[in-house]
């Protein structure tokens, strides 16, 4: 065992983190939100070359094969940079299309795209709620309900998030693409994909919001000293980084487990992989909405508003931490009832 | 010791509910912090005074009723209850006013109040400036004496309602060689539309602008506009600071409404079986009819002589986390629909829980941080050492 | 409304408060803990010499009559100095036998004797648990079992609580003393009133706590000052200072309305009141809990020792938080279920 | 990046899981704060180390088996998760041997680690003094040079096990004029039961003796019973302590193992509906593979030629947290016998969940106190400017 990032995958991490502050991702967001994808669409384009989204397509469709720990660790980046757009959407759309297979020849048309960077897509799981992210954005927009995929038939008025960069969206049913018991399976595998990326987004998300609040405390002054000398201060940070070092192992691990289980095709392992997840999403979920309070909190009036940079991590916290499995959907993964034997995740 | 309303008090209570069951706008009003839900609001503002509720507390010849603090309590209560429209002239009564009344002149109270009380003129606060926040002491922002009054330079900023708003109240330096950092201060008065006087408004988290940076160059400023004596602005100030905090800037009436709609939306959306949720929405329940019991006992002890003193921070400390718990408990039962801003068009209740969520996230932050507030809690009511913090 | 304590009312706390400074109260609550309740049976006559179990009891049986809020005063003061032994459950037996009138005796039997102080009632709920609170050293013990009053039949083995000074005990059957739904009425009224006075007591104990921690860190130096000084230290004490002022309220309004309905004989009162209980025991008993936890860590190890008499109110806190009412069943009764309507507490 | 045990790791989980079946008392012990309890837990150190189990990454001539930190790690996990006893031989095992491993002669080594092992000699531990918690750079008691050793003199309090322990070691002032309070301090082992030792048992809150107080009147010491150089005791000493508050003072399989535990409790009886419950016994479960899943990541660094740091301090901060939340639960989930103490013929499990949580209170204390861990997080990880705290 080995439970540390290869020298590979942690170079491609910092690789991607110098490639995205370069970017001036802040920028992209600001006109993302003001229905500009322009800016985004290239910071897209760049990680399609730096092989993020060949990270979730196999082999034969011109991709990677599905990497979830290299997904981890370009998701990490994603939300240290505030990248906008369905990210975690796009991969679970993969996720979904190559479980289901290539019949129809969905996956030979969208896979290869999304490998490319050539094709955004948003994906939306309406049993779990009626919007979908950004479709207005996307280039394609796939639907599950219950045991049927389909196309969106139509989008309805953006519906801004506590994020604005979020743009949701309703939309009307379309055409059926596919439908049966395996579109409902390939679902739930898609949906713990994104949920896992969704938790390696929020550490991202708030890894940034510690670092950039524990500069400003050192730099700011008040009653004659920084007020990072403060201890309320301090242990109030010390509760961030200790809420994000141990989320980290979480999401970390659920990687490596979901890795395990995609190589090794075993559906008997899911549930375990599932809860995996789940304590990840909860755990991530709660460790970046608490930066955010603390940022917000630290940075003082400076923190609440919309101008600085730092509010485009604030209310991403916000938003993340419901995306894909709210803390209390997590948590009934976790333990689904004491009727039923559930997953025993340790020895009871 | 008891809870009953005497009749008098009752009445009062009945003629506010009816007033408002019969005024209140239908439909809410748009975001104060919009400049058309500003005009609203002071259109509002208006008809309240229409009615004498503007400003209950006050003498009649100013406007207001007379009231007692505790008649003011059951106003607010049923001002919240009734879903009411927020109180854009908030600033000039609950914080400038209780100053004039303590330090004005009689011609300062008799110019200012009346049209306050119309809604005609809105007041910002000008305290805060980029380098002293918690540390008001550090103000660098100046006052220099000139023929009838003051000339005002500098830079103030996190002027709530500045963006649309009409006068300005805050303290400047005016007599820079005192002795020590919070003396040689003035508290003054001034026109936000005055020459000199550039106002950009600032976008709050979600990006209305609540408050605004004021640029002060040679901003002239009569003697008839200062408040108390020059070089005496923290005096001044403190005493505004402390009805800051107390009671009349988040009245339990904010929370009990607010507690009454969250438990409603927990009975029509809640699955029964989550206590988790519930226990959430209880709590919520507690802290409003905490605070509301607690106002109560502390308006008796005001009535017969007390002080809110170092009380006011603990009170300040409380309703500003009970409202993020209690909004933060709203969003986690609205389910999907709780990620939607108010601006969106499916958005719940009028987008009214994501609104007061973005407000209260402030509550911590402003009119001293409850980090200050903690320590001024242990120093002053536990008599801990003061230390370097 | 005077929402505040009477001069009179207040003197009367005060007057306690000395007289049970003066009692080596922590001494009696030893002996009691090691099965000597001499000590602690003298503190009680004392407490019934200065009229306080006569406010539980009608004027006809030679009581004061049921005073909530004077019954509150008193037990706030048997909480900051830890009086021993079954106080709660020996002003809940009164109200139950008062509700139950005089038909079988009982009251003509045991409400004079509990005013002056000679009987010690134990008294259990069964329906809320099996074991009755110092049955081995009452005078009598009264056992309530749906609709069925019963004396206890035999005391079972001592199982001391995490505050060894309540001795508990599970009790055989013994006569049936009444039967019928006035019983279940009855009992619930003083199930209520045994929430409320443990929430008294508790909001005691908290004060007690805050006051001792208050003044061993204000003396206790390291690092060359007092421990006082230190913003963590500051913080969360003024926190529990919050918890115990928001608290008190709670307790002495929920005992002004349980005044009003005791004197109004109103039933249609009594879930608005007991939401007012409930409430009152949340917070009071969280409160004073916080406050432990606080003394604890604050004293280090010396709060964790036995030796020091700060132990007493820190087990007690533990104890008191469960008793007549977790905080869980609380909640419950002020949120009964969406299905129902329950009490709208504010205007909805 | 894998979480595979290899077939070798694997191989010593199953040979640890085999013995632990067949070796785990049926009956649990009686708790190891009491006399008869400590001389039960005395005779299952024995019957440890007679599998080679009492310290297994100790080499093997000392009666260890080499184990890897993985091994370790796996080896806690096992030890819990078959509920067996509690180590009083932890003092020894988790404090004395690094030091004596690091710092120690051939001699003493060879000398202390095998009755150690063995279950022969029980340590305890002497730091604090009445004066010197958390500030243990404030140590008074002394070490006066004497023919062939020290002679102790002063006052250690809060000495957990030294009850019933045989010997103890710490910290004395044997170089009082030295530059610096923390300069000058001896680590020195001394036998209980020396002439001049008295030993005064301290109950802890649920009375039980869990620590003692020791005065010390002229109590020799021979100089091969100091570790290291006389007068660098500091520097000695904190290669101890980061041990202490890292990993191998509360392994995580005590936490997978309780976790597990509280899961099962809940299954047995909980009202499925009770969501408050079953979310904080989640959190129980998530806080349990956190910490497992970073002693994994820790142990693969330390491989590497990392060190624990200040990571050891945000573990401490971390664990001690759960241990609390975890017992707060179980007692919450157990209704009205979740009051029962320990001792009281009807608690349930024997009494291990009161008896835990009394335990787990202690932890936010002890191996420096939370507060002070957290200075030490801000300042050495987060870089934060130090501050008079």
């Amino acid at each position: 065992m080995r439970f540390l990032l290869d020298a590979e995958q942690a170079e491609f991490g910092r690789t991607l983190g110098r490639m995205l502050a370069a970017a001036d991702t802040p920028a992209a967001v600001r006109a993302w939100g003001a229905g500009d994808s322009g800016p985004g669409r290239a910071a897209w384009r760049r990680l399609a070359g730096a092989g993020v989204f060949g990270l979730a397509v196999p082999e034969k469709h011109e991709g990677a094969g599905l990497l979830p720990i290299e997904l981890v660790v370009s998701f990490v980046e994603l939300g240290r940079h505030a990248v906008p757009g369905p990210l975690a959407e796009t991969v679970a759309a993969a996720v979904l299309l190559d479980r289901l297979g290539d019949a129809d020849g969905l996956a030979d048309t969208w896979l290869p795209a999304i490998a490319a960077g050539d094709a955004m897509v948003s994906y939306a799981d309406l049993s779990r709620g009626p919007y979908a992210l950004d479709a207005a954005t996307a280039d394609v927009t796939l639907l599950v309900d219950g045991d049927t995929l389909r196309a969106s038939g139509g989008n309805g008025p953006v519906q801004p998030s506590v994020d604005p960069v979020r743009r949701l969206t309703r939309c009307a049913a379309g055409a059926v693409l596919a439908s049966g018991p395996a579109v409902r399976a390939a679902a739930a595998q898609a949906a713990d994909t994104a949920r896992l990326l969704t938790a390696a987004q929020a550490l991202g998300v708030g890894r940034r919001l510690l670092d950039d609040t524990v500069a400003y405390v050192k730099q700011r002054t008040q009653f004659g000293v920084a007020i990072g000398s403060f201890q309320a201060v301090k242990h109030r940070l010390a509760d961030v980084l200790l809420a994000l070092e141990l989320a980290e192992p979480l999401v970390y691990g659920a990687a490596v487990e979901l890795a395990g289980a995609s190589q090794a095709g075993v559906a008997g392992s899911a549930d375990a992989t599932g809860v995996g997840i789940a304590m990840a999403k909860v755990a991530a979920g709660e460790a970046a909405y608490t930066a955010a309070r603390a940022a917000l909190q630290l940075h003082g009036a400076l923190g609440y508003t919309d101008e600085l940079d730092l509010s485009l991590w604030i209310r991403k916290a916000r938003a993340l931490r419901g995306a894909w499995g709210t803390p209390a959907e997590c948590r009934a993964r976790i333990l689904p009832g004491p009727a039923s034997a559930g997953a025993q995740i340790f020895h009871e | 010791m008891d809870l009953e309303l005497g009749p008098e008090d009752e009445e009062f209570r009945q003629e506010t509910r009816t007033w408002l069951a019969s005024h209140v706008p239908a439909e809410p009003l748009p975001s104060l912090e919009t400049a058309k839900g500003f005009a609203a609001h002071r259109e509002w503002e208006r008809e309240l005074y229409g009615g004498r509720w503007s400003a209950v507390t006050w003498p009649e010849e100013y406007g207001g009723r007379g009231a007692s603090l505790l008649r003011w309590l059951l106003f607010e209560e049923e001002y919240y209850a009734a879903r009411a429209p927020g109180r854009v002239s908030q600033n000039g009564i609950s914080l400038l006013a209780p100053t004039l009344f303590a330090h004005g002149t009689d011609e300062q109270v008799a110019r200012v109040l009346p049209p306050m009380a119309r809604g005609q003129t809105i007041w910002a606060q000008a305290w805060s400036e980029p380098g002293a926040g918690s540390d008001l002491a550090a103000l660098r922002s100046s006052a220099v004496r000139t023929d009838g009054g003051w000339l005002l330079r500098g830079h103030k900023t996190w002027s709530s309602r500045a963006a649309f708003a009409d006068r300005a109240f805050g303290l400047f330096r005016s007599h820079p060689g005192a002795d020590r950092p919070h003396h040689g201060l003035t508290y003054l008065m001034f026109d936000l539309a005055a020459p000199g006087v550039t106002v950009r408004p600032i976008g709050r988290l979600d990006g209305k602008p609540a408050f605004a940076e004021l640029r002060l160059d040679d901003v002239f400023v009569p003697d008839a506009d200062v408040i108390g004596e020059p070089g005496q602005g923290w005096q001044v100030a403190m005493s505004t600071a402390g009805n800051e905090r107390g009671l009349t800037l988040r009245s339990p009436g904010r929370f009990t409404a607010a507690a009454g709609r969250l438990a409603a939306l927990w009975r029509a959306t809640a699955d029964p079986a989550d206590t988790a949720l519930r226990d959430r929405v209880a709590d919520a329940l507690i802290g409003a009819r905490a605070y509301q019991l607690s106002a109560y006992a502390g308006v008796a002890r005001l009535t017969e002589g007390g002080t809110p003193g170092a009380g006011a921070s603990l009170t300040k400390v409380f309703w500003s986390e009970l409202d993020i718990a209690l909004h933060e408990t709203a969003l986690d039962l609205l389910g999907p629909r709780g990620e939607l801003a108010d601006a969106a068009p499916e958005a719940p209740d009028h987008g009214s829980w994501a609104d007061g969520w973005v407000f209260a996230l402030a509550g911590p932050v402003y009119a001293g941080t409850n980090e200050i507030q903690r320590d001024i809690i242990a120093e002053r009511l536990l008599g801990l050492p003061k230390g370097r913090r």
